[in-house]
């Protein structure tokens, strides 16, 4: 069994409302040293798989498929054995 | 002309746009399983509102593999016209049958009001009723509204003409105080390049009937009626 | 550790479940024996005060609940109420108060899923949601944080259910500081044909559990709403369930289709106490037993033991008798919907609630024991102290403030007064297609589709009014919500309602509670208005002091003819403006004194006249259906000028108003005198209108003419000079919607 | 400069909506060997601190008061000077 930690962001061209929303809150909450923020997804997913590679390539079709958007969204993971 | 509404887990506005096509245009309608994998005999396929499948992970990502959604695809690839309203229109996106993604809107909360729409685009079966830049009064009701392509679609899509509302004050201007969710250049609805297929936050739906505050809805409806007509003579 | 339920029980367990002594004596009393620890679990949750009513059951005796349109009185999930054609509307109004106050945005949704199912489980398709909401003031951020949870808990999940929230109440007082109030009504429609109830009838007949799998969410979250809220309320937030909106779509969905098929026997959701809850009190309602192995009951974790499968309040999921035999049908028609169904066990002729693992049994109880025979108290009640203190207020102290522009200003920038449209604007309030009169008008009105008929609805309650005289303030909370349905064309049929109050130990909130419980039920009685149901919230407390008590109301009414359904906002130039009811000097509890001199809940409310409200409700609502009346608007908070002000504001169009009568000005302008209601009708309509209010020998005062774009209100005061009446208010409509449509947004940023 | 990378997921017993309706969407496309999903959050923030320490010790303070939801929510952070 592998388990996929999968981290989706958007991408840097694109504009983050949440981000932004969560850095002002944080300024005024007196983090002013708080320079950038950026709010993606952070998935775990335990798959099944013969091997690694075999993990990993069916990761990677997933988060191409469904898990990230690619017109907005890029995507990394790591793949441990449990 | 017969009329198909495609039910997903979690469609929500699926009897309202039933009710609409019946109530403004009195021609057939039907109810389209998403487990269904054909849309053959359908003369418009609509997309309605809603949250399918609760908008976990993105909105309509997970719709976007529903069975239908091949069909679907095929439908519009062919020609077929397939309006997206709202959680239709992000499956759109999803779906890649039209460009571009949608964020939270920009104030990260829900809203659900009465919006202007400039109409920039009459020749599209959705719209050949309307007058270029006529104003339309249409509500929207998203969290996810927020429209982005990246500068290259965006030249496509004004190149050819393919966006169809854009958000703008009572008088018609184009403004950002207009603009509810922080959308790229205040598009509120874009079509592919042939024309046939329309995604549009607005519900047009909603304001079907006079009853309802306004029937600027109904031109909607109406349009692809008439449109129809037009085409099968 | 829990232990085996075949241990002994450690001594005074029993305590730490919210039992008394007593009870844990009657327990054994009942079973013969000591229970074991599913037993006592059992008890402990059925018996507190949140599922047993076991305070507040002999004051709810009170209640008018009888009336040739109700359909259905409470006892069951929902009330119902005949709407003629065979249609009827199910409602019921529910408090989510202390989940709320631990987690807002679950606590406010998982409340909206709970009375969302309450109604469908009836059989009836939800239209509509109504949320009354109480806060402390928004100038604390922890309150800001609560409220911005609440709201959007309640929009995350109504939304995405695709039921339209078109109604609600917010108000602020420092009162709700820690302990924020989050009621919520549901409306729904339904035939009467189709009309099911909570009962395990017909012995035999398989028991199923349908919809989400069972965690070990929120176990003891009855109790949790049993006791004041503590430093230690922090640690119970095992207590908090999530909401999964799109799974309570499915199972709507589901159900309707289910009940549809006609294979239900009796339905009825897992809310407080989950499963326990739904299994005793089917079985009881219908005079039968149930059986069940837990063992088969789908769960989301493993190793989940029987006490915690009995006492989880997983969200999304239904107990379903069925006819025997048509178990694989309802299980296809779930199965569509993706969801699971599974039969659990049977209807049984012997009253008991028993329940095994397996072969081995855990727990048997008679079923009856834990419903209709848990105990009663008849607590006492005195006058509490504050009472006589804050209700001793002089008028003649009251100085009369010089610029009453500033004064209307000012309250129109008052959170418990300013538009709630940063609220409502969250709130998917159209979906549906049925929303004839959005939020922001006296009551919402949604249209019956296929008739001409449209249901108004509202939730009232002034807390203020209610802390001060709570018999005086329970009344006029159902005579303002009948008021508000009159205002938009309906006749009011019924109501619901949701009783918060402080810790009912205490003589005091006892007290009010009954006063308020008895100041309703007259007012119900006198306009007929039954009550079909409702939902009782103690223990609003912290660090020792109450909550002020907040019986809201929740009432739906009649529209027989959409043509005839009337809004609030001011039409044309030239209409003539008339106040239905009279002024009296009343500014006791008023917003006025709260917002400009600083005197929250001071004074004696203002009185009701019961005889007089019935007959200028009667009056109003027969102008509105004879065509006679433009607009209509009641005066409630801030008086007759923001009753103007807010006509004018909806309408974008001014008026001039030339008051006769010569009281104190700040009375006149801001009092909140009840049972007026100020209507506009075009110039044609005048004499007729005037004739029919005369005939119904209602007071009335014609007050001037919409028009312009000021609001212009001329007094004859003590000021005036010869008679002759002086402006006092000359405000741009503009200004003052700018202020009303800007405060709430502005102190949320 | 220091970046923190913060992932805030679901407590084990809470129940977690979006993982369930992701795992059975991609059982649905074909990757039945997918044993479960969580979906929980992933925000990159960056602080200007004098230390690493000092940085570590804001960023658990956020966590705390503003990124996460302790009610339901746990979280954990790495982070890297940059
Ligand atoms: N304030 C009240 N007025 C009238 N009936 C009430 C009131 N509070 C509760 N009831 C009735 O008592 C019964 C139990 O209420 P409740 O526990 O809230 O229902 P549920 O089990 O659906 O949560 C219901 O039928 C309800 O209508
Ligand atoms: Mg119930």
């Amino acid at each position: 069994m592998y388990q996929a930690k999968i981290y989706i962001t958007l991408k840097q061209s694109v504009l983050d409302p949440q981000g932004s929303a969560v850095t002002k809150s944080l300024h005024a909450m007196g983090y002013e040293n708080v320079k950038d923020v950026r709010v993606g997804r952070y998935l775990v997913v335990d798959v099944d798989a013969p091997s690694k590679e075999a993990a990993g390539e069916q990761v990677h079709d997933m988060c191409r498929k469904l898990l990230a958007n690619p017109v907005i969204e890029d995507y990394t993971f790591e793949l441990v054995e449990v | 002309m017969k009329f198909g509404v495609i039910v997903f887990p979690g469609s929500n506005c699926d009897a309202d746009c039933l009710h609409a096509v019946k109530a403004v245009l009195d021609q057939p309608v039907e109810y389209i399983w998403h487990k269904s994998n054909s849309v053959d005999g359908f003369d418009c396929i609509i997309l309605p509102g809603g949250f399918s499948y609760g908008d976990y992970l993105r909105a309509g990502a997970i719709a976007r593999f529903s069975p239908v959604m091949e069909a679907v695809i095929n439908y519009a690839q062919k020609g077929g016209w397939v309006l997206g309203i709202c959680n239709g229109f992000q499956v759109l996106l999803e779906a890649g049958l039209l460009p571009g993604a949608m964020r939270r809107n920009n104030n990260l909360q829900f809203i659900c009001q009465d919006t202007y729409l400039k109409v920039e685009n009459c020749s599209t079966p959705f719209t050949a009723l309307c007058h270029p830049g006529e104003v339309l009064k249409i509500p929207v009701a998203h969290g996810e509204g927020n429209y982005y392509c990246d500068e290259k679609t965006l030249k496509e899509l004004k190149q050819n003409n393919q966006i169809v509302f854009r958000y703008c004050d009572e008088m018609g201007k184009v403004t950002g105080e207009a603009n509810p969710n922080g959308s790229i250049n205040n598009i509120a609805g874009i079509c592919n390049r042939h024309g046939n297929v329309l995604g549009m936050m607005p519900h047009p739906e909603r304001c079907a009937e006079e009853i309802l505050g306004s029937s600027d809805g109904a031109v909607l409806f109406k349009s692809i009626l008439a449109s129809w007509q037009r085409r099968v003579k | 550790m829990e232990p085996r339920s075949s241990e002994k029980l450690k001594p005074g367990i029993w305590r730490e479940m919210g039992l008394t002594d007593q009870e844990f004596d009657r327990v054994k009393e009942i079973l013969g024996r000591e229970p074991n620890y599913v037993e006592l679990g059992i008890f402990a949750v059925m018996w507190s005060e949140h599922c047993s009513y076991k305070t507040s059951r002999p004051v709810l005796k009170f209640f008018p609940t009888e009336g040739e349109q109700v359909l259905q009185g409470p006892g069951e999930n929902a009330g119902i109420v005949d709407i003629g054609d065979g249609q009827a509307v199910a409602f019921k109004i529910e408090s989510h108060n202390h989940p709320s106050a631990v987690e807002p945005y679950q606590g406010a949704a998982t409340g909206v899923g709970g009375i969302l199912r309450d109604v469908f489980t009836m059989g009836a398709r939800p239209i509509a949601v109504l949320d009354s909401l109480r806060f402390g003031s928004l100038k604390n951020s922890r309150t800001r944080y609560l409220f911005s949870g609440v709201v959007s808990g309640i929009s995350g999940y109504g939304n995405c259910v695709g039921v339209p929230t078109v109604g609600g109440e917010v108000f602020f007082a420092p009162t709700y500081e820690e302990n924020p109030l989050v009621n919520v009504m549901c409306v729904g429609l339904i035939d009467h044909k189709d009309i099911k109830k909570g009962v395990a009838a017909g012995i035999g007949n398989p028991v199923m559990v349908v919809g989400a799998r069972t965690g070990r969410d929120g176990i003891h979250g009855a109790t949790f709403a049993s006791e004041e809220l503590s430093e230690e309320s922090a640690e119970k937030r095992p207590a908090v369930q999530v909401g999964d909106p799109f799974m309570e779509k499915l199972l709507l969905e589901a159900c309707l289709e289910v009940i549809k098929s006609g294979y239900v026997v009796g339905i009825q959701d897992m809310g407080a106490a989950g499963l326990t809850s739904s299994s005793c009190e089917m079985a009881s309602r219908a005079g039968t037993g149930i059986e069940m192995d837990l063992s088969l009951v789908p769960r989301r974790e493993e190793g989940m033991t029987p006490y915690e499968l009995m006492l989880s309040e997983s969200q999304e999921r239904m107990l379903v008798v069925v006819k025997k035999g048509t178990e694989d049908k309802v299980k296809e028609i779930f199965n569509k919907w993706d969801l699971e169904a599974v039969v659990v066990g049977r209807v049984t002729g012997d009253g008991m609630l028993r329940l095994t693992e397996g072969q081995q049994l855990v727990a048997e109880v008679p079923a009856k024991a834990l419903t209709d025979e848990a105990p009663v108290y008849q607590r006492p009640y005195s006058e509490p102290e504050y009472l006589k203190e804050a209700q001793n207020l002089s008028p003649v102290k009251i100085p009369i403030p010089d610029n009453y522009e500033q004064v209307l200003l000012d309250l129109l920038a008052s959170p418990n007064i300013a538009s709630k449209e940063w609220v409502y604007r969250q709130y998917d309030h159209m979906v549906g297609t049925n929303t004839v009169v959005r939020p922001g008008s006296d009551a919402a009105v949604l249209r019956v589709k296929g008739t001409k008929k449209g249901i108004a609805m509202t939730t009232d309650c002034n807390p203020r009014y209610c802390y001060l005289d709570p018999y005086m303030g329970g009344m006029i909370a159902v005579a303002e919500a009948a008021r508000n349905l009159v205002c938009s064309g309906a006749k009011p049929l019924a109501i619901t309602n949701c009783l918060n109050f402080g810790n009912p130990e205490k003589p005091g909130v006892m007290w009010q509670f009954r006063r308020a419980v008895q100041g309703m039920s007259e007012a119900c009685r006198k306009l007929n208005t039954p009550v079909t149901g409702g939902n009782v919230s103690f223990y609003n407390e912290t660090k020792g002091t109450a909550v002020y008590p907040t019986p809201t109301v929740g009432m739906v009414g009649l529209i027989e003819d959409l043509d005839y359904c009337c809004t609030q906002d001011f039409k044309d130039e030239g209409d003539i403006i008339i106040l239905v009811g009279e002024t009296r000097v009343e500014l006791g509890g008023s917003e006025y004194l709260s917002v400009v001199h600083g005197l929250e809940g001071r004074g004696t409310p203002p009185q009701l006249d019961l005889e007089l409200e019935r007959k200028v409700q009667q009056a109003v609502l027969e102008a509105i259906k004879k065509g006679l009346v433009k607009s209509a608007h009641d005066c409630s908070e801030g008086g007759l000028a923001v009753a103007l002000a807010e006509s004018c504001i909806s309408g974008g169009i001014g008026a001039e108003i030339y008051s006769i009568e010569n009281i104190r000005g700040d009375a006149l302008l801001f009092g909140e005198s009840q049972s007026r209601i100020i209507i506009s009708a075009s110039e044609n309509n005048v004499a007729e209108l005037i004739r029919h209010l005369t005939l119904m020998e209602v007071p009335f005062t014609r007050l001037g003419t919409v028009g312009g774009e000021e609001l212009r209100i001329n007094l004859m005061d003590s000021g005036c000079a010869a008679g002759r009446p002086r402006p006092v208010i000359n405000l741009p409509v503009a200004e003052m919607e700018s202020r009303w449509r800007g405060a709430v947004k502005c102190l949320m940023k």
